[in-house]
């Protein structure tokens, strides 16, 4: 049985895994599909922005906890499916832009 | 199947000893478990090690009861134990010892002695009081079940540093024929 | 960054390709074993009757004999966790544990098998605490049987070489992807020291193949994906998600009775050593009653049968190589041959007040549609010996239920020693 | 001032560098109303990238669904689920395979303090001593806010959870918070940080010598994440309480590195009373004057200690 080969270790080399296609979905927990559940739902008060006053600072966009803050041209808006209604963005805007409405209806 | 038990105290290297006497016997051909007695292996505590060796293989990995011989590598160490407990009727005893066979308290029905001043050897090898290569040397000497050229080559694959290994080569073989050897009377039972 | 030019070249001592003779014992075998599988991750802390063999491994990557990232952690929780981290990347991974220590890993330990991630664990096995005690048992190891992994005992240090190389790729196995223990016997086979053959590192190669580890599951930015998500509950798709991946993982389980015998038959092919790999059976076939063993203690039982067959007792041994999963039906196929069975534990099942493995030997026996007179035996519990004597007394008590004798409670070997 | 000039410029600067990137989580995790937990994780990782595997120990972050929830992920990167207690070592071994094949990715913990200084400190200070290199993120909301309050280690005294309760016999914590960030300061790692989400600027400068000091070795950055529902304030105010933290010195901000030491980046000088802080929180509503006097005193040695260090360090 003895040999004086060197063979390299297969598995030294630097190895670049192949994963395949499909993953059977029984075998372990994972998930590469991302949730598409929207939280605008969540809110009993809505930001509504005064656009005369927003200049643009981007704070309500820094302090926004679910990032629903989008810009437009001239102005930042809320993307309601998103916003969850929390207020922060109204309680922090410096030139108080922004003011929450109690939602009705649907 | 030769049941061997050697005793030390912690520090001494009787485990050592019994993993190169397994090399040398391999070395020969023989089937071989060597265990090491377990407890708290302190250095100064009393150790033990057993060794069996057969040309057959060795199925059982048990302690041992009833040695056929019993190899002290350690002078003091028959003051802190009974190191002839379960040896049989005939069996061997090598003891490292500057006392000679007279000063002595041998088991009523031993029947082979080797006495061996490892201590004095050690110190002018190692000058420090190392004595399981030398007695390693000596149970060969008495016994016969393992030649010295074997034990050297088991000791050369244990792990010594390069000095380390010469001054132990040397240690055993003066261990192997600084050795007095004792036949007390013919053996009862045959040691394979 | 030289990862990988050190990767392409690895600096191996040239000696470790080649078959050799060498003596020692049960941890280093363990370590030569890990080295031949050329793992990629080792995590490590050292817990007494394992410590040498993590001893032996650092010593072979300072040596350049394993090419691994060796981590030093600070203890075994921290050492199954980063060896989880590192199999998720692609890491073929390794440590070894026991007792307290195995009970310290729990946490993490238990989590493995449900992410499927192969990985072989040495359990060098200790009794567990308290009474506090350093030495070997089975009770760590019978404390883990249901957490999920492969368990398989060894009986020699040879066999502990072996298993050790093979588990690797039992646990890869893609029908399988489980972690793997393999258990040797605290003191005896760990510092038991004896003579094995090293196979050549180029057939091992050969018989490994290629590395199986996280295919399925990946933490690789080229791949994003969530490992572990909360999964189950009473409403919506949980309750069916969590069934299916509990039940696939007891198929797994069930595939590795097959991955074992495949793997073993494979390694005897390539390498030249056969063994039984789930259930042995010794001088059955022509045996009234056996032994049920497990473990280093079948040696001296096979001695004490060879002399009791010498004084005309019909008896022969069952020794279970594999116990998680259960090999029901090999088990079934030994007891079939015989009328009454004693089976040796070195461990306790407190619930039922005998061994553990007693209860799942007459658990698969009940299969059998009939009854089978039978004992349980509890013996070499913190490092006592189970001696050929002893082993002689077991056949003898055991030889008893033929003459329809019945045990209530187990019998203690080392009670009166 | 929270309204001034200073503000209005941090706050578009940062939207000019990091506003065109992607948010890495999805839109809808489950995070309460005015989450501070949330708006952390979504800036880090939106300043990380995608080249990182995000480990989120349970806690807040796992729980409002970033792992995901039956077969559906949260966020766009590899992300794991880890215990309680293992989320440093875990990285390590996931770094370790990265290193040996060569690829650089980056590895991101994003704890609760739980996770960090309870249960989670072992395999946190072992990476430290290590020096492995991984960003580790305290997310510090002073308690198991996920599962209901619960006190933790880094709950300070007198404050109310579900496991300190006020009654007769006692009101609130009686035993003060441990300091984590000085905790691993002493661990000598290549960088840590305490930082606050109402000096986002501050942040994000901390975020990237974080990051860059996580690909040599451990790095800890400590943000305080004050919790509407647990602490019982309302959700507008999250970033206000954040800011109260810091100019009452109940929060300072530093940062530590073993070649300069520590340095404040932040004055700790001429500090709000930190009565104004308290008052506006509602599990300190119960406070009397002598547990208000205690915390005061506490805020003050951390402060006068912090800032022996900072001499000790300029010194050496």
């Amino acid at each position: 049985m003895t040999t004086t080969t060197k063979t390299p270790a297969p598995n030294l080399i630097p190895h670049k895994v192949v994963y395949p296609e499909k993953v059977p979905d029984n075998l372990c927990p994972v998930a590469s599909e991302c949730n598409a559940m929207l939280p605008g739902d969540w809110r009993a008060e809505r930001p509504v922005v005064d656009r005369d006053k927003c200049v643009k600072c981007a704070t309500c966009w820094i302090y926004c906890p679910v990032q629903c803050i989008v810009e437009k041209p001239a102005w930042f808006d809320i993307d309601l499916d998103i916003c969850k209604g929390c207020g922060i963005c109204a309680h922090e805007c410096p030139h108080r832009a922004i003011t929450m409405i109690e939602e009705v209806g649907r | 199947m030769h049941e061997l038990r050697i005793h030390g105290r912690g520090g001494q290297g009787a485990v050592l000893a019994s993993k190169i006497l397994a090399k040398a016997l391999v070395e020969e051909g023989k089937f071989v478990t060597a265990i090491p007695a377990f407890g708290f292996e302190r250095r100064g505590a009393p150790v033990a090690a057993f060794i069996r060796f057969d040309d057959q293989e060795i199925r059982r990995v048990n302690n041992i009861y009833a040695p056929n011989s019993v190899l002290s590598i350690d002078s003091s160490v028959i003051r802190a134990i009974n190191v002839f407990e379960g040896l049989q009727p005939g069996g061997t005893w090598v003891h490292s010892t500057k006392e000679t066979k007279e000063q002595l308290t041998l088991p009523e029905d031993l029947s082979t002695l080797g006495l061996c001043d490892a201590v004095s050897i050690a110190m002018e090898i190692f000058r420090r009081p190392i004595t399981n290569t030398i007695m390693l040397g000596a149970f060969a000497k008495t016994t016969g079940a393992v030649s010295l050229e074997s034990l050297k080559k088991g000791l050369e694959t244990a792990n010594f540093r390069d000095a380390g290994l010469q001054q132990n080569l040397l240690a055993m073989e003066r261990g192997y024929h600084e050795t007095q050897v004792f036949h007390i009377q013919p053996h009862l039972v045959e040691a394979i | 960054m030289t990862t990988i030019e050190k990767a392409i070249t690895p600096d191996i001592d040239d000696s470790h390709y080649q078959s050799k003779t060498l003596v020692c014992d049960g941890n280093e075998a363990a370590a030569w074993g890990v080295a031949l599988a050329r793992p990629d991750v080792m995590a490590i802390y050292p817990i007494t009757p394992q410590s040498s063999l993590v001893e032996y491994l650092s010593q072979f990557v300072a040596e350049g004999i394993i090419d691994a990232e060796l981590m030093n952690v600070e203890g075994e929780h921290s050492v199954m966790s980063a060896l989880q981290g590192a199999a998720l990347a692609g890491a073929r991974t390794y440590t070894a544990t026991c007792g307290p220590g195995l009970a310290f890993m729990f946490e993490p330990y238990i989590r493995t098998p449900g992410l499927r991630l192969p990985m072989v664990a040495s359990l060098v096995t200790r009794d567990t605490l308290t009474p506090q005690c350093v030495w070997g048992g089975h009770q760590d190891a019978m404390l883990v049987k249901e957490a999920g992994w492969i368990q398989m005992y060894c009986e020699t240090v040879q066999e502990v070489l072996d298993t050790t190389t093979m588990a690797f790729r039992i646990g890869e196995h893609p029908d399988v992807m489980l972690p793997v223990n393999v258990n040797s016997d605290g003191n005896y086979l760990s510092y038991g020291a004896t003579g094995i053959q090293l196979p050549a590192a180029p057939l091992v190669d050969a018989f490994m193949g290629e590395k199986n580890v996280n295919w399925h599951a990946a933490l690789d930015p080229e791949r994003p994906m969530a490992i572990d998500p909360l999964t189950g509950g009473a409403g919506g798709p949980g309750p069916s998600m969590f069934a299916n991946y509990r039940k696939s993982q007891c198929d797994g389980m069930q595939n590795a009775l097959r991955v074992i015998e495949e793997t073993h038959k494979d390694w005897g092919d390539r390498i030249g050593r056969y063994y039984s790999p789930l259930v042995e059976e010794y001088r059955l076939d022509d045996a009234d009653y056996a032994l049920v063993t497990i473990g280093s203690m079948t040696g001296a039982a096979k001695d004490a049968v060879d002399l009791a067959r010498d004084q005309g007792e019909a008896v022969g041994i069952i020794k279970i190589k594999t116990f998680r999963p259960f090999p029901v039906e090999a088990i079934n196929r030994a007891l079939s041959k015989v009328k009454a069975i004693g089976v040796v534990d070195r461990s306790v099942n407190f619930g039922w007040n005998c061994g553990p493995v007693y209860q799942e030997t007459l658990a698969a026996a009940q299969r059998l549609q009939r009854f089978l007179p039978s004992a349980s035996f509890i013996g070499g519990l913190a490092g006592s010996d189970i001696t050929v004597e002893h082993f002689s007394q077991v056949i003898e008590d055991t030889a008893q239920l033929l003459k329809g004798h019945h045990y209530d409670e187990p019998i203690w070997i080392n009670r009166n020693d | 001032c929270p309204h001034g000039a200073l503000e209005y410029n941090t706050s578009g600067s940062v939207y000019t560098r990091i506003g065109d990137k992607e948010d890495l989580f999805v839109p809808g995790l489950s995070a309460c109303q005015g989450c501070n937990s949330e708006l952390l994780i979504r800036h880090t990782l939106r300043n990380v990238g995608s080249n990182v595997v995000v480990a989120t120990p349970p806690g807040c972050i796992p729980g409002m669904g970033t792992v995901g929830y039956n077969g559906k992920t949260g966020t766009k990167v590899p992300v794991f689920h880890p215990l309680l207690t293992n989320t440093a070592s875990m990285l390590a071994g996931i770094k370790k395979q990265y290193n040996r094949v060569g690829r650089d990715v980056t590895m991101l913990a994003l704890a609760g303090d739980g996770g960090v200084g309870d249960v989670g400190f072992q395999s946190l200070s072992g990476a430290a001593e290590r020096n492995e290199q991984q960003l580790f993120m305290c997310v510090d909301n002073e308690g198991y806010m996920n599962t209901g309050m619960q006190s933790s280690g880094s709950t300070p005294a007198g404050s109310w959870t579900s496991t300190t309760p006020v009654g007769k016999e006692m009101q609130g914590k009686r035993t003060d918070a441990k300091n984590m960030a000085r905790i691993m300061m002493m661990h000598n790692c290549e960088y840590v940080a305490t930082a606050s989400l109402s000096f986002m600027d501050d942040y994000y400068d901390k975020l990237d010598k974080a990051l860059a000091a996580s690909k040599r070795g451990f790095a800890y950055l400590h943000v305080y994440a004050p919790c509407p529902t647990g602490w019982r304030f309302p959700a507008a105010e999250t970033i206000e309480v954040c800011r109260k933290q810091v100019e009452s010195n109940f929060v300072t901000l530093w940062e530590f590195t073993p070649d300069q030491g520590l340095q404040f980046t932040r004055s700790v000088d001429k500090p709000a009373p930190l009565a104004d802080y308290l008052k506006q929180i509602g599990k300190y509503r119960h406070l009397n004057q002598d547990q208000i006097d205690h915390l005061q005193r506490r805020v003050d040695n951390q402060v006068k200690s912090l800032k022996a260090f900072e001499q000790t360090s300029a010194v050496s």
